[in-house]
């Protein structure tokens, strides 16, 4: 039988304004269990938490329910309260007669009435209360990032810098990402290479952080501070630790492939680095041209390597790591501009896209930073750029907005005029987006210091007529149709997620959005985070951002990490679920429900030695949320701190005030 | 093969030669087309300008007919195919109307029949390869350019059944008679439609743009399907010539015509006499004068 | 049924006992009572020879796999492998483990229905047959003539998947559907569209239910028959704490019958098992049906037919039904 | 404490009696701000605090209905809110349902009413209950279970079954 003590607070006149709080403290009495009842002034001040101390000792109370204010307001402290006299905080319970009786109600009459019940609810709901513990749960203090971009590196080289060991994994030969390949960065116009190399060195020789390049995961399981990964590192048919990155090989190679760095306007060799200062600098032998594994013969790099490094038996090799929270950084990819037919649709070798004028424009891209026509090699003098291409498009069911574009185009604009200052430069838009630190200010740069056309509406066809690109375009501030003769014509194509971005999200067990973008937890307030706990997002992999959003995320999601591995055990909510096997039928609605993949199935060996298959929730993974408890039919799981029994007792007890 | 099939005014009336030459080529191709009986406007031209209720209850009138004979319909009309498209769309998307509309002609439809375009069901039903095993005849050596308008390209998912600015079915079937079809950027500028009414001064402009680039690009002849791009092209065309000093010469085929000569038949058959850029001293040309 | 099929079927099921693929096979056997097969388990291809193939078989033996965790093969009618559907989807039984032989089904008597139609007892029917549209009974050696709609259960007059949905093998035989779809309430939705109650006032549908759930003596036969009630034990035998009181008071059949809806919701396939064991003839198919209907006019969600659509209260969709909340 | 009640109907008219599922962090942070912002409603409703919508058993509505609660009202994050993301979503299906099934067996939808108040609503909160509490007056007391023998009430005997 339990021994409650009832405490009823005036909370000066905000209840006893209105509720006769004598009286209430008199009639709880009388309940069943209720071994003292008493009120006073502020129960929330040090004397009212000393009266309950007092009691708690001189009663033995094993409940405490306290009527008074909100529980969000003080549940903690007189948890806290109890605690100090050995009581399990969780056996305390709080009626809440401030906000929602006294505060709301004028007749004295009704609000006594109505305190009365609310506060036998409550009791009833404290003698069905067990006392919870917190479960403890390990930390494997070690991060992996997925993605080798300037998102993936910076949230590497934060949780580096704190002492952390960090897996960074990356899909291609070099760490660098999609900044590597760029020119310049708005809107300070300083050189992606100057501010990214030195980054990247950073990466290299930080001793807490291990670089996988070419390399993938394959597999995670587990749950948060305790995932096992599993990591394919892909055979580079060069020995990493003999490699001194000369280049000879590189320079001898015969086989020519159009280079995926370049975005198909230069080549590389089939043993190659992406570009010169790719780090690791440790080339990889591209199998599926390489001339030794298409036809047997050739070998010309082993011939030359002064190391001995190449190693054409090399194989895949997969291992195992454990992590106790992975970054997402994966990145994004450009929509394919081939698909846009009213632009040509892949058919104008003069129709680029902003990532392949980027390259040519960079000094150390295919043209050495000189802007020349891909179709016939001559410098372009009228150029038109094009935003929104496959962005803010229903049609195409990417209602989004890329974000970038409107900046970069500005770039593009500014750097053309830099590098050919003849060029006529237009820019057809639909609105400016240039929502950041000193953007708009550099967008009426390129429109008024640089002389850049802006043209306010949508280009409706491109054809070539006597060598030239015609731009048929409205311009909607002229209420007039355009025809330019254009050399070389740049889309702003829609930043899109991942190719194999659900797959990435199924592997994760992470939510995506319908434009596979992968979805935070919330999007105000839990930016980086991620439903599934120990997981966190950054960089573009979430929706488009830029460098300054890709780095402030990544930082952001760094803390998170470092937050969780600033102890080396997890305290977990014990409000939690739990399953009784005997009553589970192994359906697995659980499972359906539970938003945060909490519940397993795993196989048990029973004290007669079989083995049976059961449920369990796992700790630290549990939200607590109850959707599961409420959704399994036999009633086999149990919420602790709202269990059917409490919430039984609490409807059992209001109808048995009437 | 078997469809109901809507001719709609036009085919009656300006382009009769079309329906000429689809009796025969749907003949030859044993695609059996029966005509709804008592059809009425599809709702194009006047009606969908001037009412919402009118455009949608009139093409309804004509669906409930196919519904009955429990077929699909063919539309060779542009204007016809988009009416009836959506008028489907709209009773699907808004019970509202769907309700009004059912109310007026006493009905339950709910939208539920299918409405192709010729051009669709003759490219991708019956078969560019089955087409090609037919042929007796080809278009050796004539470059032409495909012109598709917009009437079956957009609104883009309620009626395309191609890429709605870039489309190829044409030329495919081009191709496939043996035909050189030119890439040719304007496959779905605009032609000026029932404009050639009221504003011929645009439909002159317009069409001058795309009979312009299409000569320059070395056509000799313009394909089309829809009855209005073919009356604009073709019947415009003189004054075209007049206005801006230019000399085109270009006929302007349905692609029924150009498949009719493949398969065999003669001209009379396909109503070539009909059309007013003569066409003879071409087909003369590539040997497809009988 | 021709005994051929029989023979074949026999030979089937002997051979996969044979190859290790099943070590039940569950079918029909005589009966007892007249108009009636008995389930039967065999254990072995011995048991086999037992197995009587006659058209009153309206046991879904689907029922079964709740008990018999093994390699199981089995005969199922179209209604009975949505069953089947439901119960993999539910985790309850795996695809690789059954063996499904389809049944041709002609439409199962209903024998309640029929003494009513005939004005006479049950045990007065000496001999029924098909024949045509019709069902032929024969009655103190009179031969009556009843339409089907008279004679056979409903459901089988709203038959919409007469071929099961997942099959092995297909017994030879029609599989349609025993009665013409004759007006597109029959084909299209679960809907009898005959629920005299649906369109009454609240208080007359409260009367009608509670003097329904008044009866209820809480044998819990309907549960225990039911195929989408699979928990090791149910929540009505569960008293810490106890939300349906054992005591067969109207008040807490509503509860238990409410919730017994609720619980099923999505799994149950309207077989129409619990109305037909019920001794107090409560007509439970007509919750089912309006439960079977709003599950399809607001979900979309039509169960056991569809192995990969998740059943309706394990999903939701963002733009679901909001108009009842404020 | 049926003559109780009895007397009580008596003296002061009946007054319902309702029930209200709150989730703790939308809509009870939502009552907790009409109450800090002083907003009256009618003192009818009883609050039973739940971590979320979705933690709400069809079970527990059913109970308090047999329990002879005049009303009951739940109350979740609107769509979207849910600070376990879907608990809202998977309660709103449930909920879809029962409801109709309640309606089908003859109970007033308004006995068993839902609501999305967020926290920051205190006056919809207020203004939902007023609704509620109007909606359940107009149906008079749930006399549902009253004659039923099982109610723990005491009552009268139920009509025999034949």
């Amino acid at each position: 039988m339990a021994r409650i003590g009832v405490f009823v607070c005036h909370c000066g006149t905000n209840i006893a304004g209105t509720v006769d709080v004598k009286y209430v403290a008199e009639e709880m009495a009388g309940e069943k269990g209720v071994i003292i009842s008493r009120d006073y002034k502020y129960m929330c001040s040090d004397p009212g938490q000393n009266i309950i101390k007092e009691y708690v000792r001189l009663y033995k109370l094993d409940r405490v329910v306290v009527a008074s204010c909100s529980p969000l307001l003080h549940e903690r402290t007189f948890q806290n309260t109890v605690k100090e006299e050995g009581l399990n905080p969780y056996l305390v319970e709080m009626a809440n007669i401030r906000e929602q009786c006294s505060w709301v109600h004028k007749d004295r009459a009704e609000a006594t009435a109505k305190a009365i019940e609310l506060i036998k609810m409550t009791i009833g709901k404290a003698r069905m209360n067990e006392p919870l513990f917190p479960k403890r749960i390990p930390i494997e203090r070690q991060a992996l990032v997925l993605g080798g971009g300037i998102s993936g590196m910076q949230a590497a080289l934060d949780i580096a810098l704190v002492g952390h060991p960090v897996i960074l994994v990356e899909r291609t030969p070099s760490i660098g990402g999609r900044m590597a390949q760029f020119d310049k960065t708005f809107p300070t116009l300083d050189c992606a290479a100057c501010i990214l190399t030195p980054k990247m060195v950073d990466v290299r020789t930080n001793p807490n952080i291990r670089i996988l390049t070419y390399a993938e995961v394959e597999s995670v399981e587990g749950y948060v501070g305790n995932f096992t990964v599993q990591i394919r590192k892909k055979a580079r048919s060069v020995d990493m630790s003999k490699c001194t990155g000369c280049g000879e090989c590189m320079q001898k190679c015969p086989s020519q492939v159009d280079s995926e760095f370049d975005l198909g306007l230069g080549k590389r060799k089939a043993i190659y680095t992406p570009f010169p200062q790719a780090v690791p600098n440790v080339p990889v032998i591209d199998r599926v041209h390489c001339r030794f594994f298409t036809q047997g013969k050739c070998q010309v790099c082993q011939k030359v390597c002064p190391a001995e490094a190449i190693n054409y038996k090399q194989e895949d090799e997969v291992i195992t790591e454990k992590v106790g929270a992975i970054v997402v950084a994966t990145g994004f990819d450009l929509s394919d501009p081939n698909t846009y037919s009213e632009y040509g649709g892949g058919r104008y070798k003069d129709v680029i896209n902003g990532l392949q004028f980027e390259r040519m424009i960079n000094s150390s891209g295919p043209t050495e930073g000189h802007l020349r026509r891909p179709s016939d090699g001559k410098e372009p003098k009228t150029l038109v750029f094009i935003q929104c291409v496959g962005s803010r498009d229903e049609n195409l069911g990417r209602p989004y907005c890329s974000k970038m574009c409107c900046m970069y185009t500005a770039k593009h604009a500014i750097l053309t005029k830099e590098h050919i200052p003849d060029a006529q430069v237009y820019v057809f838009y639909i609105d400016v987006r240039a929502a950041g630190k000193n953007y708009e200010e550099f967008v009426r740069r390129a429109i008024e210091q640089y002389g850049a056309m802006y043209l306010r509406g949508r280009v409706s066809r491109i054809f070539e007529k006597n060598g030239k690109l015609i731009v048929r375009g409205a311009d909607t501030l002229s209420k007039g149709q355009v025809e330019i003769e254009a050399d070389l014509v740049v889309l702003a194509t829609a930043l899109v997620a991942r190719q194999d971005a659900t797959k990435v999200a199924q592997m994760l067990g992470i939510p995506y959005d319908q434009n596979h973008f992968f979805t935070e937890m919330h999007p105000k307030l839990a930016p980086v985070e991620n439903v599934t706990s120990g997981i966190y997002l950054t960089g573009a992999c979430q929706a488009p951002k830029d460098i300054p959003d890709s780095v402030a995320s990544a930082s952001g999601a760094s803390v998170k990490v470092c937050a969780l591995f600033a102890h080396e055990e997890l305290i977990a909510d014990p409000m939690i679920a739990e399953i009784n096997p005997n009553l589970c039928s192994l359906c697995h609605t659980c499972v359906d429900i539970c938003p945060f993949s909490a519940i397993l199935e795993e196989e048990v060996q029973r004290p007669d030695g079989r083995l049976r298959r059961q449920m369990r929730v796992i700790d630290g993974v549990c939200h607590g949320c109850g959707a599961c408890v409420a959704s399994c039919r036999p009633g086999a799981i149990t919420l602790k701190g709202y269990t059917d029994q409490q919430i039984y007792s609490e409807i059992e007890s209001l109808a048995s005030c009437f | 093969m078997r469809y109901a099939y809507y001719p709609g005014c036009s085919l009656h009336s300006t382009a009769s030669d079309y329906q000429q030459s689809i009796d025969s080529v749907f003949r030859k191709l044993a695609i059996e087309l029966r005509e709804i009986e008592g059809w009425t406007c599809c709702g194009a031209s006047a009606a969908h300008v001037s009412n919402l209720l009118l455009p949608v209850a009139l093409p309804v009138k004509d669906l409930l007919q196919a519904e009955k004979m429990g077929l699909e319909v063919i539309a060779p009309c542009a204007a016809c195919y988009n009416r009836m498209r959506q008028a489907n769309y709209k009773i699907k998307e808004s019970a509202e109307l769907r309700q009004k509309v059912n109310q007026i002609l006493r009905a339950d439809y709910q939208g539920q029949v299918k409405v192709r375009h010729i051009s669709d069901v003759v490219v991708n039903e019956y078969g560019l390869k089955a087409i090609g095993q037919l042929l007796e005849k080809n278009l050796k050596g004539m470059k032409v350019v495909c012109y598709y308008g917009c009437l079956a390209a957009r609104p883009q998912k309620i009626v395309a059944f191609d890429d709605a600015v870039y489309p190829s079915y044409l030329d495919r079937l081009i191709q496939t008679l043996g035909g050189e079809a030119i890439e040719w950027p304007f496959k779905t500028e605009c032609c000026g439609g029932s404009f050639s009414v009221s504003k011929k001064e645009v439909v002159l402009k317009l069409t001058h743009d795309l009979l312009d680039t299409a000569k320059d690009l070395g056509a000799e002849a313009v394909v089309v399907d829809c009855p209005l791009c073919q009356f604009n092209l073709d019947f415009r065309q003189g004054e075209v010539e007049k206005q801006f000093r230019k000399h085109f010469a270009l006929p302007v085929f349905y692609f029924t015509q150009l498949l009719g000569l493949c398969l065999g038949f003669r001209q009379k058959e396909l109503g070539l006499e009909k059309l007013n850029v003569q066409p003879f001293a071409l087909l003369e040309k590539k040997n497809l004068f009988v | 049924m021709p005994e051929t099929i029989k023979d074949e079927l026999i030979a089937l099921a002997a051979k996969l006992f044979r190859e290790g693929k099943i070590s039940h096979f569950l079918g029909y056997q005589k009966g007892t009572l007249k108009f009636q097969t008995t389930p039967l388990i065999a254990l072995n291809p011995e048991d086999l020879q037992h197995l009587w193939l006659e058209d009153f078989f309206f046991f879904n033996l689907a029922f079964y796999l709740k008990e018999i965790k093994n390699k199981v093969g089995l005969l199922v009618k179209g209604c009975d492998s949505r069953s089947l559907l439901s119960l993999i989807k539910e985790g309850q039984v795996k695809r690789e483990d059954l063996y499904v032989v389809g049944i041709p089904c002609p439409g199962q008597i209903d024998l309640r229905k029929v003494a009513e139609a005939i004005a006479g007892e049950r045990e007065e029917i000496e001999e029924i047959w098909r024949q045509g549209n019709e069902v032929h009974v024969r009655v103190n050696d009179q031969e009556k003539r009843l339409p089907k709609a008279l004679a056979l259960l409903d459901k089988c007059l709203h038959c919409r998947y007469p071929k099961p949905l997942i099959s092995d093998f297909l017994l030879p035989g029609e599989y349609a559907p025993p009665v013409p779809p004759a007006t597109p309430e029959t084909t299209q939705g679960l809907s009898r569209g005959r629920d005299e109650l649906r369109p009454k006032p609240l208080p007359e549908k409260w009367a009608f239910w509670v003097d329904q759930f008044q009866h209820c003596l809480r044998c819990y036969a309907c549960r225990n028959v039911c195929p989408a009630c699979f928990c090791p034990r149910c929540i009505v035998e569960e008293n810490m704490p106890q939300w349906v009181s054992p005591l067969p008071t109207a008040g807490d059949n509503f509860v238990f019958h409410l919730m017994r809806l609720m619980h099923v919701a999505g799994t149950c396939v309207s077989c129409g098992e619990c109305q037909r064991v019920c001794p107090m003839e409560i007509p439970l198919m007509r919750l089912h049906d309006k439960m079977a209907e709003d599950l399809e006019e607001l979900y979309n969600f039509v169960a056991g037919i569809d192995l990969d659509q998740p059943l309706p209260f394990r999903t939701f969709r963002q733009e679901d039904a909001d108009d009842f909340i404020k | 404490m049926e003559e109780r009640r009895e007397a009580e109907i008596k003296e002061k008219g009946w007054e319902p009696k309702i029930l209200a599922f709150l989730c703790r962090w939308c809509s009870y942070a939502g009552a907790d701000l009409t109450g800090s912002s002083r907003i009256s409603y009618p003192a009818n409703v009883r609050i039973l605090r739940v971590p979320c919508s979705g933690r709400v058993n069809s079970l527990f509505i059913l109970k308090a209905l047999r329990s002879g609660m005049d009303g009951i009202l739940v109350s979740g994050c609107h769509p979207g809110d849910c600070h376990y993301t879907a608990g809202n979503y998977n309660a709103r299906r449930k909920f879809a349902i029962l409801s109709r099934l309640l309606e089908y067996v003859g109970i007033d939808p308004r006995r068993v009413q839902f609501s999305w108040v967020s926290a920051s609503e205190g006056e919809k909160f207020a203004k939902v209950v007023r609704e509620v509490v109007a909606d359940v007056k107009a149906l008079g007391p749930n006399e549902m279970f009253r004659l039923d023998p099982g109610n723990q009430n005491g009552g009268k005997p139920a009509a025999s079954p034949p």
